[in-house]
């Protein structure tokens, strides 16, 4: 039962803009969450996007939980174990938690939820990573056994993969992505396609009294203004992201609170290796001393965001920091001139038809420039962007240059298998810049099979290290994470990874 | 003597008449206010569009990372935006940009949109059928998907907005020149025409052609004002100019960004596509009424 | 007497209406069995009331529009089923004026291009050339080489109708229909346009086919009369047995409806019951029935034939 | 009428034949892969192959062409690529959406379309004349966004009378359809105003005139209903750019219509829900100029209805 | 004689093109009589209508504007009145009717409001009345089945029919005065024929006033007990039709009844009046006609003429008779 008692009204109302007063979502016990784009499903084994997985949470638990800086700790799981080559996972389940639907989570269910997710037919996306278990075993009533079929330790990050109750997994077949039933403590109440998803308080909840709200609703409002303006009237109590040059007019507003997270999110330029004049790592190097990043971040990110001197953000696991590319146009010039190149190049870069993307992409262009490379901007669709980029049959057929894009991963083999080993060139992987380094490729094998942790930090470090020197990227910066949320409004947070955590949120 | 009389009169009469075709239309044109005026922003707009290199104080190119969304002042007129361009100088440059884009759409479409305009009036059956059911399947089709299509076969750059724009703009012509065919097409004269014996192409190009003229250009200069909106729209949803070049459209979606913090980089380019959108209507407004014999007074 | 220059034969012509909310097919038999014969160098009149089919049977003679059945000979040839190209042949010989002297002339044209136009169709003539032979036709017509460079708005209607008829006459054409061409006219300038026609007619040998709504236009100007009710020929012959001597029951009615000026006149005034019926749902029978004052039982059932009833060629069409 | 009504109908079914032919082959050339964009960056080819094999996108088009047009004749419009879900559930909701502020913005720009356009005719060439063909201008000469963000400024941040926008409540339309309706208003504005003016120039005005009666009768009596078909007409036409074309709108005021589903669905290519929303679109075009057709027809006694 | 219903004095009527002031009427003087019928002929656009605009103040939408004159109706000057006081004469005391039968209905109107609309407004009748009185109005037109046809459109009618309609409408009111603006102009002959009886009928039996314009002059003949003809927007003559037509004194007078062929009548060549209807913005300093007179004199180009008494009940305005009596006529 939520410990809020229903008079406790006004906070929302109170602020003295004449904006706030009607408005449905000022009713104290009901939060609004605004986000930027629609959700796609809410099967929390077939999701691909964050804000779905985002709003998820509320209504799903995994074994293991992501915390709200990153962490993971117990969930559904009270403890596990696992066998040093990172093959068994032994979990000793949470009793007395029930499904919103009646049925208790038991072994079974997790067994049924397991099976489900590594059964290839069934095309979930969370066979990717669940094709690694081999077999899961039902212990007893509150413990599992997973055998992975080959090492893989990275594994247990995975398990984070939110339990569905069979029950509703039987009645709902497939349309479960409609209907979601989990042991959340939130439980689903409707889906109005492309308008809004409630969920209010499941008063069952093994942790019952951590969240107090007792209604919640995400909305999707995809553009920028609109979302900041819900939040300055108060039809909004949460808003993200909250774009960074909105926040200076939001940081003054009464009511309205700016929060900031480091975010997992990297922003980089992939630079294809294999073309020229990129194939020289001193003209890579160069750009990336071309391009100020300080600046980068007080013109595009509006000073929200931190420079990367990693090819990750210092929030994932591993995180080693290299340094900069310290701004130095001289420095660019003189690599350029030995690499050849004095008098310049001409290249273009690529990027989404976001305002975003394209105002770094412009920002890009216009530090080149000073270097005597004439960059030509270039902002695609989306779709025919990644046609582009991913639907080639060899590294020599990409077309690609540079693309402006960003990465986000929650953990380190996320962040570099997929981005940096030679196995994942496009078409089979994210490698776009088309990284090929032994070592690195060893490193990342290497680590995954070990559960030492000191052993991956080591192993992570090498790829971090050699990455970072050869630069297929132009390394710019890790973003912030920037929402905002009415005063009153507390326990709610945005992950580093951009999920939505409600699992404490309180309306004072 | 009387006859004498009768032709010197005539004859004085044409003398000024002759004169007059160009002034009898400028003292209409006088007479419609604000379309006068308006004609003369625009005047003034194409000036602008063809010295706006010449004419800008700054480099609309230049960023300034010190100076950046700076409100307008002494230095600059019209503000800085985002990268400390200076806001004025990439109005002034942008004007021969948006311009030219719109004006060659508009071009390209009334061209293309004419002459299956005048066919499908002309000839009518079967080829009138076509011509206007596509035209019905264009209107039903989603501009934003063929504006996909078209960028993804050209690249990104302004011949797509050209070609989209125009594309936009072809059933609209070819319907309404359709219509003015279809009227001129039962008007005597082409009767008599025919009954001299003149071909179908004398008859078109020659007879029926002159009569939707005017009504095209009163239309083009309406469709103008659409297309810099309509450009500025793909700009909007990312399918525009290139995001570096001061087209007017591409300044105002990229600066939406910062409505609260920096209106002026919004209002301003906002402003200037109103101001000359609204011209373009005046003007075709005005021509409308001075063109049209039926609003003649 | 001279020989036949046109020989209209039967023709007959409907047009499919759209009668648009019910989707129902309708027709209007515009012209239905016309026939009759004009002579080289004569005035054929055809007179009726509106939406009887005078001028379509005009633009059948011209083939601006193509008889359904019927044949039309012009100048002994068969152009009822002509193809375009001989029929640019044949439409030197034949020119229109029209009743609309306003709407006739392309008024984006300057003159000398309206009436040299038929010289660029059919002739190779320099524009120099051209230009000597519109001065002169202006100048047959009563205008000058003054006007050649001005726009018809410029001219009031009597000139203009002038400017019509001279580019009907620059081929020097054999018949010219003239479709109401002094209706739109003033009494004034009426005249002289009527004047203007007969000197014409004299001077180039010239055949018309009239076509008016006036009797005392038409008593005027015409040798011969065919006067048509709803489609169909009802009366036809020579002017002066016509008006001396109508057969037609329509005739006769047309006739003393015209109003005389001239205050002391007194006469037997035939006031016609009811209106003109539809072309869309004709009657059966006879088409004059509904209004007319001697209407028999036959009439209703029978559609009588044109016969001869007095030689020299006066028709009528009526059981009487 | 029921005749001309089916003959109508039965003609709507080649040119929809044409609009999914048409939008089939379109969607399909142009660049972009709904699979690559479902299975996300990292997939792996593997995956990427099994979806496209589950989605049946690794089939001929042609094959995939007769597919969809034998779901289609069964009434059964297909999935979503990016969702899964049915497409009929996705319509559902917003297409309701869409309809309300569709009939949202047409009412108030009929409203003030006619009233602007009234008064402009009969105070014309004095200035509310003047002032209302400069609104009217200006409404068709605003960018849409521009317009909406600005109304959002003023009337919910500053003013706070209306929300930001969502579907909550009839007012969260009003800004929206202020946004969607104003170019609409200001045709109809002007195009009452010259309608209005030609009318006032037909004889039975001056008949009216002549009987003595009052101006506004006239005027109210006897000129507008005979202004009013031209203005239907370009209300029914209009009725059918409303429906597609409020995509700016959806987005600026978050309100999730057919507008956004399409272009998501285009930027996901997300094949048969455009296929869907696109015939649906043409499907409405055409009705919705049947309707006017009839209406107008039905409106207009000049149209028999003997039978 | 009987008092005059109407009298028109020195009427001048303008109106502004391209800011410019054309004077389309020139002191313009006239009367009728009661239960008279004045016919006003002339050639187009010599102003006829602007004549009986001019009298019923129907110039909105307009440019045109009554400069100068007076139109006195049963002693008041109609010119000095107010624009409600006008409304209550224009359908009660004065009516019209205009030369479109097929455009001067509402279209969108039943024929039986449209009745009933001015004899409500004037008449003061209930509703029930007032269709009553339009019925029998109907029935009095000669129109067949006045029942249903107060419940139809005017497409559905013929042009004669909405001519009668017209007609019924003018004389619901029972005016003491019916404009007819070429009545049947655009009608055939034999419908011709029709309307003009029942107009002659009426006007009998209401003993009421009439000023036919038409420039027919065979309608006149018929119609018209007294006739003035107009040219140029001024009366050039003014004569009983007898007079007329017996013996015209105006040289255009006599061109105008040269000009029509007339049935029976066997002329090879019609006289012809030469020339054209000069441009309003270029008409000749002095007499109007003198470019296309037969009869011209010096003093024609001159100066214009006045008008003179030529008879009794005679009035002409040319220098020809300006011997036989130079009383200016008032
Ligand atoms: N192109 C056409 N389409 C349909 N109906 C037509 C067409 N042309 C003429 N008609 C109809 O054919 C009939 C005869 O028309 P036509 O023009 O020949 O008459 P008319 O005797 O010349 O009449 P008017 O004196 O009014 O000129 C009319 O009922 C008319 O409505
Ligand atoms: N609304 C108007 N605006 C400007 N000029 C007008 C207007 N109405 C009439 N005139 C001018 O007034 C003059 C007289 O016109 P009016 O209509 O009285 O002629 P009319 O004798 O009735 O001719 P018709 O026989 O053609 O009806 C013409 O020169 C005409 O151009
Ligand atoms: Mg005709
Ligand atoms: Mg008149």
């Amino acid at each position: 039962s939520s410990g809020n008692s229903p008079t406790s009204s006004g906070n929302s109302a109170a602020p003295s803009t004449s904006t706030a007063q009607e408005t449905p979502s000022t009713k104290k016990d009901e939060l609004v969450v605004a986000v930027n784009e629609n959700f796609i499903t809410m099967d929390p084994q077939n999701t691909g996007d964050a804000l779905s997985s985002g709003v998820q949470t509320s209504m799903y638990e995994g074994l293991m939980i992501y915390d709200k800086d990153l962490k993971l700790i117990p969930g559904l799981a009270t403890e596990y174990s696992a066998n040093p080559e990172a093959t068994e996972y032994t979990f000793k389940l949470r009793q007395n938690v029930k499904f919103h639907d009646g049925p208790p989570f038991n072994a079974e269910a997790v067994k049924i939820n397991f099976d489900r997710m590594s059964n290839q037919e069934n095309n979930l996306r969370a066979y990717r990573n669940y094709k690694y278990i081999k077999s899961t075993e039902v212990v007893d009533e509150y413990t599992v056994k997973v055998t992975l079929n080959q090492p893989f330790s990275a594994m247990i990050n995975k398990f984070t993969t939110g339990i569905i109750s069979p029950q509703a997994l039987e009645k709902y077949g497939k349309d479960i992505a409609k209907n979601p039933v989990g042991t959340g403590p939130y439980k689903f109440v409707e889906w109005v396609q492309g308008d809004h998803l409630t969920v209010e308080l499941n008063p069952d909840h093994w942790n019952k009294g951590a969240a107090k709200v007792a209604k919640i609703t995400y909305k999707p409002v995809p553009e920028n203004g609109s979302r900041v303006a819900m939040l300055k009237t108060g039809e909004a109590d949460v808003i993200y992201p909250l774009p960074e040059q909105q926040v200076e007019t939001l940081s003054g507003a009464e009511g309205v609170k700016v929060e900031r997270t480091p975010s997992t999110i990297t922003r980089y330029v992939s630079i294809n290796m294999v073309k020229k004049p990129f194939d020289d790592p001193r003209v890579r190097q160069a750009i990336n001393y071309a391009v100020d990043k300080d600046a980068f971040i007080k013109v595009v990110k509006a000073g929200y965001g931190a420079k990367l001197e990693s090819l990750m953000s210092p929030t994932i696991a591993h995180y080693a920091k290299q340094g900069e590319y310290e701004y130095n146009v001289e420095k660019a010039k003189q690599l350029l001139k030995e690499a050849g190149y004095e008098n310049g190049f001409s290249t273009e870069i690529w990027g989404n038809t976001n305002s975003d993307t394209m105002k770094g992409m412009q920002f890009i262009q216009q530090q080149l420039q000073k270097v005597g490379i004439t960059v030509d901007v270039k902002s695609m669709e989306e779709a025919t962007l990644s046609d582009e980029i991913y639907n080639i049959k060899s590294p020599e057929e990409a077309k690609m240059q540079m693309w402006y894009v960003s990465w986000s991963s929650a953990d380190p083999d996320n962040a570099m298998r997929s981005l940096f080993s030679s196995e994942n060139f496009p078409p089979a992987g994210a490698n776009t810049a088309f990284y090929k380094n032994d070592l690195v490729d060893k490193s990342i094998k290497e680590a995954t099979q070990s559960s030492d942790q000191a052993k991956q930090k080591e192993l992570y470090g090498i790829v971090q290290e050699n990455v970072f020197k050869e630069a297929p990227w132009i390394f710019l910066a890790v973003d912030e994470i920037l929402y905002g949320k009415r005063s009153n409004v507390d326990g709610v947070y945005i992950t580093p990874s951009g999920g939505i955590y409600v699992r404490e949120a309180e309306i004072k | 003597m009387e006859a004498v009389k009768e032709v010197s009169q005539i004859s004085l009469v044409s003398e000024e008449k002759k004169r007059s075709r160009m002034s009898e239309f400028w003292t209409k044109w006088k007479k419609q206010k604000t379309a006068f005026w308006a004609g003369f922003f625009i005047i003034f707009l194409l000036l602008v569009a063809v010295f706006g290199p010449i004419l800008a104080p700054y480099d609309p190119y230049e960023p300034d990372y010190d100076a950046i969304l700076q409100t307008p002042s002494q230095a600059h007129w019209a503000g800085t935006d985002e990268y400390g361009r200076d806001i004025l100088s990439r109005i002034i440059v942008g004007a021969g940009i948006s311009l030219s884009v719109s004006f060659t759409s508009v071009l390209v479409g009334a061209v293309i949109g004419t002459i299956l305009g005048l066919c499908s009036g002309y000839y009518g059956g079967w080829l009138d059928r076509l011509i206007m059911r596509s035209s019905d399947v264009m209107f039903a089709f989603p501009d934003l998907l063929l504006a996909i299509a078209i960028v993804a076969i050209l690249g990104p750059g302004l011949t797509n907005v050209v070609v989209a724009v125009a594309v936009f703009s072809i059933p609209s012509f070819a319907r309404l020149i359709r219509g003015n065919t279809l009227a001129a097409k039962e008007a005597v004269f082409v009767e008599a025409a025919r009954s001299m014996g003149a071909r179908s192409s004398r008859i078109i190009f020659r007879h029926i052609f002159p009569e939707t003229v005017s009504s095209m250009i009163v239309f083009f200069s309406l469709r103008i004002g659409t297309s810099i909106l309509a450009a500025s729209s793909l700009s909007f949803l990312g399918l525009g100019a290139k995001p570096e070049s001061p087209d007017w459209g591409a300044m105002l979606s990229m600066g939406r960004d910062y409505l609260d913090t920096a209106p002026h980089v919004v209002m301003i380019p906002g402003l200037v596509i109103f101001l000359s959108v609204l011209a373009f209507n005046l003007v075709g407004d005005g021509l409308r009424d001075i063109m049209d014999p039926k609003t003649k007074n | 007497m001279s020989k036949s220059l046109v020989v209209v034969d039967g023709i007959k012509k409907t047009f499919p209406i759209d009668s648009g909310f019910l989707g129902s097919k309708k027709s209007v038999k515009a012209v239905n069995l016309v026939s009759f014969e004009i002579k080289e160098g004569e005035t054929f009149s055809l007179v009726g009331e509106s939406g009887c089919g005078k001028s379509t049977t005009g633009r059948l003679v011209t083939r601006l529009l193509t008889p359904d059945e019927g044949k039309i000979w012009i100048n002994q040839e068969e152009i009822s089923k002509m193809n375009e190209n001989r029929l640019r042949e044949v439409r030197k010989q034949v020119q229109m004026v029209f009743q609309d002297p306003y709407a006739s002339l392309n008024p984006r044209m300057k003159i000398r291009e309206v009436v040299g136009e038929p010289l660029v169709i059919h002739t190779k003539l320099s524009a120099a050339e051209r230009e000597k032979i519109v001065e002169e036709m202006l100048d047959v017509v009563g205008l000058n080489s003054y006007h050649a460079d001005k726009f018809a708005h410029e001219f009031s209607g009597g000139q203009r109708q002038r400017i019509g008829i001279a580019r009907a006459l620059i081929l020097k054409p054999k018949l010219i229909v003239a479709d109401e061409p002094v209706s739109a006219l003033d009494v004034s300038i009426q005249s002289q346009i009527l004047n203007l026609l007969k000197d014409l007619q004299e001077e180039f040998q010239l055949t018309y086919l009239f076509i008016s709504h006036d009797l005392s236009v038409v008593e005027h100007i015409s040798d011969k009369i065919g006067v048509m009710y709803l489609g169909s020929l009802v009366e036809s012959g020579p002017k002066e047995s016509i008006f001396a001597n109508p057969q037609h029951p329509y005739t006769k009615a047309l006739l003393s409806s015209v109003p005389i000026p001239d205050p002391r006149a007194k006469r037997e005034r035939i006031i016609l019951q009811g209106d003109v019926p539809s072309p869309v749902n004709p009657p059966s029978g006879c088409l004059f029935h509904t209004r007319c004052p001697y209407s028999m039982d036959m009439c209703k059932s029978t559609v009588p034939r044109l016969r001869e009833i007095e030689v020299g060629g006066h028709f009528v069409a009526c059981h009487l | 009428m029921f005749r001309y009504i089916v003959k109508r109908l039965i003609g709507i079914i080649p040119i929809i034949f044409i609009v999914s032919l048409l939008i089939f082959f379109f969607i399909h050339l142009v660049p972009g892969d709904p699979v690559r964009l479902a299975a996300g960056k990292e997939a792996t080819l593997e995956e990427i192959t099994r979806v496209r094999q589950e989605l049946g996108l690794d089939k001929p088009l042609a094959v995939q062409y007769l597919n969809y047009m034998k779901n289609l004749f069964t009434g059964n419009l297909g999935h979503s690529l990016k969702t899964g879900l049915p497409i009929s559930d996705m319509f559902e909701n917003r297409y309701e959406i869409s309809l309300k502020l569709t009939f949202m913005s047409l009412g108030w720009a009929l409203v003030l379309g006619l009233v602007i356009g009234t008064i402009s005719a009969v105070f014309r060439n004095k200035w509310p004349d003047f002032l209302g063909m400069l609104t009217a201008i200006s409404g068709i000469s605003l960018p849409g966004f521009w317009l909406g963000l600005i109304l959002i400024q003023v009337f919910s941040v500053q003013l706070g009378w209306f929300p930001t926008g969502g579907t909550d409540s009839w007012k969260s339309y009003v800004l929206p359809s202020i946004t969607l309706g104003a170019g609409i208003m200001s045709m109809l504005a002007r195009f009452t105003r010259s309608s209005l003016l030609e009318t006032l120039k037909e004889d039975f005005i001056r008949t009216g005139r002549a009987k003595g009666l009052k101006e506004s009768v006239v005027v109210r009596k006897h000129a507008l209903k005979n202004s009013m078909f031209p203005v239907v007409t370009i209300a029914g036409l209009q009725f059918g750019f409303l429906l597609g074309g409020s995509v700016v709108v959806e987005t600026v005021f978050s309100i999730p219509g057919m507008g956004r589903l399409l272009i998501d669905s285009i930027a996901f290519r997300d094949y048969p829900v455009v296929q869907a929303v696109i015939l649906l679109f043409s499907l409405e075009f055409i009705l919705v100029n049947l309707l006017v057709d009839i209406l107008y027809k039905a409106l207009n006694p000049k149209i028999r209805f003997d039978s | 004689m009987s008092e005059n219903i109407i009298e028109v004095k020195h009427l001048q009527t303008q109106f502004t093109r391209d800011n410019k002031k054309t004077v389309v009427l020139d002191n313009v003087s006239f009367h009728i009589k009661k239960g008279e019928v004045l016919g006003l002929v002339g050639e187009s656009g010599c102003g006829k209508s602007v004549t009986s605009l001019s009298i019923m103040r129907l110039f909105k939408d307009t440019t045109g504007e009554i400069t100068n004159g007076e139109i006195k109706y049963k002693g008041t000057n109609l010119l000095s009145i107010s624009e409600s006081s006008m409304r209550g004469i224009r359908g009660k005391e004065i009516s019209m009717i205009f030369q479109e039968p097929m455009t001067s209905l509402n279209p969108v109107m039943k024929i039986g409001e449209q009745l009933m609309e001015s004899i409500r407004l004037h008449l003061g009748y209930s509703d029930k009345q007032a269709k009553e009185h339009a019925i029998s109005m109907l029935t009095k037109v000669g129109i067949p089945r006045p029942q249903e046809i107060i419940s139809e459109y005017p497409h559905q009618l013929s042009g004669g029919m909405r001519q009668r309609i017209m007609i019924a409408m003018a004389m619901s009111c029972r005016p003491n005065l019916l404009i007819a603006d070429e009545p049947t102009t655009a009608l055939d002959v034999t419908i011709q024929a029709q309307i003009l009886d029942v107009m002659k009928q009426l006007q009998a039996e209401e003993h009421m006033s009439m000023l036919l314009i038409t420039h027919d002059l065979g309608v006149v003949a018929e119609m018209c007990n007294r006739v003035v003809v107009m040219y140029a927007g001024r009366v050039v003559e003014e004569a009983s039709v007898y007079d007329l037509f017996d013996d015209p004194k105006h040289p255009y007078t006599k061109g105008l009844i040269g000009s029509v062929p007339k049935l029976g009548q066997k002329r090879s060549r019609l006289d012809s009046v030469p020339g054209n209807v000069p441009n309003p913005n270029q008409m000749p300093k002095g007499c109007k006609f003198a470019p296309r007179c037969k009869e011209v004199m010096p003093v024609c180009w001159e100066e214009e003429p006045t008008i003179t008494a030529t008879g009794s009940e005679r009035f002409c305005r040319c220098w020809l008779y300006r011997e036989e009596s130079r009383d200016a006529h008032v």
